[in-house]
């Protein structure tokens, strides 16, 4: 089997440099790349595109490289509470392009699935159809959407193993896998890197061939956006 | 006229034994709260789930299970997991039963407004484009009037769209409403003790009622 | 969580009638819905259009419903050794569309994620092209094929639940999971059928609102195509 | 001249450390045996499954473990399985670094024919069509010449196409050939005791020739 194994975050990112388009996989905070995105804040690459369901929040997430401004432009479908992505947005220092989420998973999966465009009817009527190519199928319009073209994707795996193979936990999957799929180069960080052979093959989610580095990674904050419970009385 | 929970328990009794339902953030939320007893549904949350559960007790909360929401949830005897192509897959082949959504508008031929206000900060869009523009029934929870007392039932809609003729049930804290094919907002039922004269003049759009519109039963 | 189950292949697929169009999953023989094959044979439906990689052997398989001459058409991309078929093809009893295998899989994929259509480059410039329209992206032409439309799926997955979420088991996946997706009514054959809950949610390859009626199947064959083997002094 | 399992080992020897590489069927198969050692490669089986192992031992086939050609095999530590569209997924987006398979044809343009002879029972094209149009790196094994002597690397393929334009290098009985992006075979090596001149004649597609073409080192 093919070794896909780097050290750890900082090599797996040593050739992001300035002005790259990232994928970064989560939905909120959950699933994110918690390494990679601190390498990056690290690195201080600048200009960066980031396409990323969320922005993260001020203090985590992709926030900490808006704080650092390395993020010239985001391709999101929701961009939530956070003050700072307001500000840079408002003073014309963040471009954000916003495209509906259904768009946003479909355009990934096109690009790992060597489509280079799709339909849908997301967004028909609306602004997001501007200047887009509206076709008609059994009496209902769809837009032609464009597969991304990323040059690195970032995700977040429960389980990987050396052969590059991954396993997400729960819904920390969300775009993970599709984004896995669309990045010229995938680097993937995982919970529990084990070796090849531990993973049943039936499990994968993500198969090695498209993942181009994988790293162990560490220190996991995992951030609760919305802490909801209820009362054991219930 | 309803509180937020009234309407959520007025479109629980749209649901049916048997529906797999995507409910949408704000009232439609409070709709898990009011499903029939007795019957079977499966809530999808769109960022990868089918059989949502209620929320974790305290200290069982697991970040890496959350709903489109993004609060702390639970999963169900049979839940699946998937990634966002399936759970949008699902959305566009019409495999969701229902979608309940919250708008700021609605036009009387069923267009929808609710993602974002000119000169306001836009936080997007999230899934609510591909839920209307797929959704084979989707209702809507909304208020009919706005605070300044305007309508949101409207001709036209004023604000930029979410989706356009895809609307055809609304449920608001005076009224339940179809939308016509033809257009045009028609008066099926009426909050308890709201007349059809204060929902006609609550109403922008074209509206239309018969002679004896009944009051909602909400129990 | 809403149950799916049925009695057996009889009562799954008691409203398939003359004139339907099936997907049936499988790969050569290899995870084949073998009871919903028997329960159609014995049936006697007519004029079945079947949507399948292959058309199975004289003896098994979905031979099985060509020597009763239940199929009226194939779509298939690969149609192998099997005499019965190559009569019926040359006599003109029997319709063969032969597609390319991608495309197949892919128009499942399209049905199940409601898109009308995609596009490959499978086949621009051969005859498959014929009739259809083709654009270029990037400097690449590409065909637009559009999604299938079938009324029934018939797949065959080795666990399932009561609630209709499917796992396949090795290669047996194949064209399984896409099909599931894209029945109009999807039916689904398990080895073995547990109580919702008994299913791991991150494990299940598809996940139940897809399928709409499963059953335990029995007797499985399982017969293998092409036996190879290596000796044990290897 | 070579016999099949040469022409196997020669294209054996394009294989690359940490390609992925599918395998079409006939003397493609052949190129498994030979791969060299020292070298991780994985094969992609197209009916769902990175990382195929060798045939089972006598007793432990397992008929729900087959390749694209319907044997029985195994799985080797790393192996995935996957569906029929995620594999198609993976070659439509050149994730496979190399196709290696027959042919019928091959025209100077790098057309290919290998799935239809008219008048004859058509088997179909299985994933070749999807193969052809899609990788990157193509090396097809063939005949150089037909049992009746007639060339099969032509000025212009006469059977039904597989693909067009996509065939950049044939490794034959004779020879190993390129076609150059303009049009033409272009000799790169020669099959041990075979001279260009055999080849040129065995060759009816325009044929380019250095003066000292090399002899294929096979160990």
């Amino acid at each position: 089997m093919i070794n896909k194994v780097v050290a750890g975050a900082d090599e797996a990112i040593k050739d992001i440099n300035d002005g790259s388009t990232l994928m970064l996989g989560g939905f909120g905070l959950c699933g994110i790349p918690e390494n990679c995105i601190a390498a990056l804040v690290k690195k201080g690459v600048k200009n960066l595109t980031c396409i990323a369901n969320n922005a993260g929040v001020d203090d985590f997430g992709i926030g900490l490289m808006l704080q650092t401004r390395q993020v010239k432009k985001m391709i999101s479908s929701y961009v939530g509470e956070n003050a700072e992505f307001e500000r840079q947005l408002l003073s014309g220092e963040l471009e954000v392009e916003l495209i509906p989420q259904g768009t946003l998973a479909t355009r990934c999966l096109a690009a790992g699935y060597g489509m280079p465009a799709i339909f849908t009817p997301a967004g028909v009527g609306t602004e997001v159809a501007e200047g887009k190519e509206v076709r008609n199928f059994n009496g209902k319009d769809y837009l032609m959407e464009y597969a991304f073209d990323a040059d690195f994707a970032l995700v977040k795996a429960w389980k990987g193993d050396t052969a590059g193979n991954l396993i997400f936990r729960s819904t920390s999957r969300n775009f993970n896998p599709v984004m896995a799929m669309a990045g010229k180069t995938t680097i993937a960080e995982v919970e529990e890197l084990v070796e090849a052979g531990q993973l049943d093959p039936d499990h994968i989610h993500t198969p090695g061939v498209y993942v181009h580095r994988i790293f162990q990674g560490k220190d996991y904050e995992k951030r609760i956006e919305q802490r909801t419970v209820r009362k054991r009385i219930d | 006229m309803l509180d937020k929970n009234g309407i959520a328990k007025r479109i629980a009794k749209e649901i049916k034994d048997g529906y797999y339902v995507n409910l949408g953030i704000g009232i439609p939320t409070l709709v898990a709260n009011y499903i029939p007893t007795g019957i079977n549904v499966v809530l999808q949350s769109e960022n990868g789930l089918l059989g949502m559960g209620p929320f974790p007790f305290e200290g069982e909360e697991d970040p890496d299970l959350i709903n489109a929401g993004k609060q702390t949830i639970t999963t169900l005897p049979g839940s699946s997991i998937f990634d966002s192509a399936m759970s949008f897959g699902m959305i566009r082949a019409q495999k969701i039963d229902l979608t309940i959504l919250g708008a700021m508008e609605v036009s009387e031929n069923g267009d929808i407004a609710n993602w974002k206000i000119p000169g306001k900060m836009v936080k997007g869009m999230g899934g609510a484009m591909d839920l209307v523009a797929s959704a084979k029934n989707i209702i809507v929870a909304m208020q009919h009037i706005n605070k300044a007392g305007e309508s949101k039932l409207l001709p036209n809609c004023t604000l930029p769209l979410t989706g356009v003729k895809c609307i055809k049930k609304i449920v608001t804290e005076l009224a339940v409403l179809d939308i016509l094919p033809e257009g045009g907002f028609k008066l099926l039922e009426r909050a308890p003790g709201v007349s059809v004269d204060f929902i006609r003049q609550a109403t922008l759009g074209k509206l239309y009622a018969d002679d004896n519109v009944p009051e909602m039963i909400l129990d």
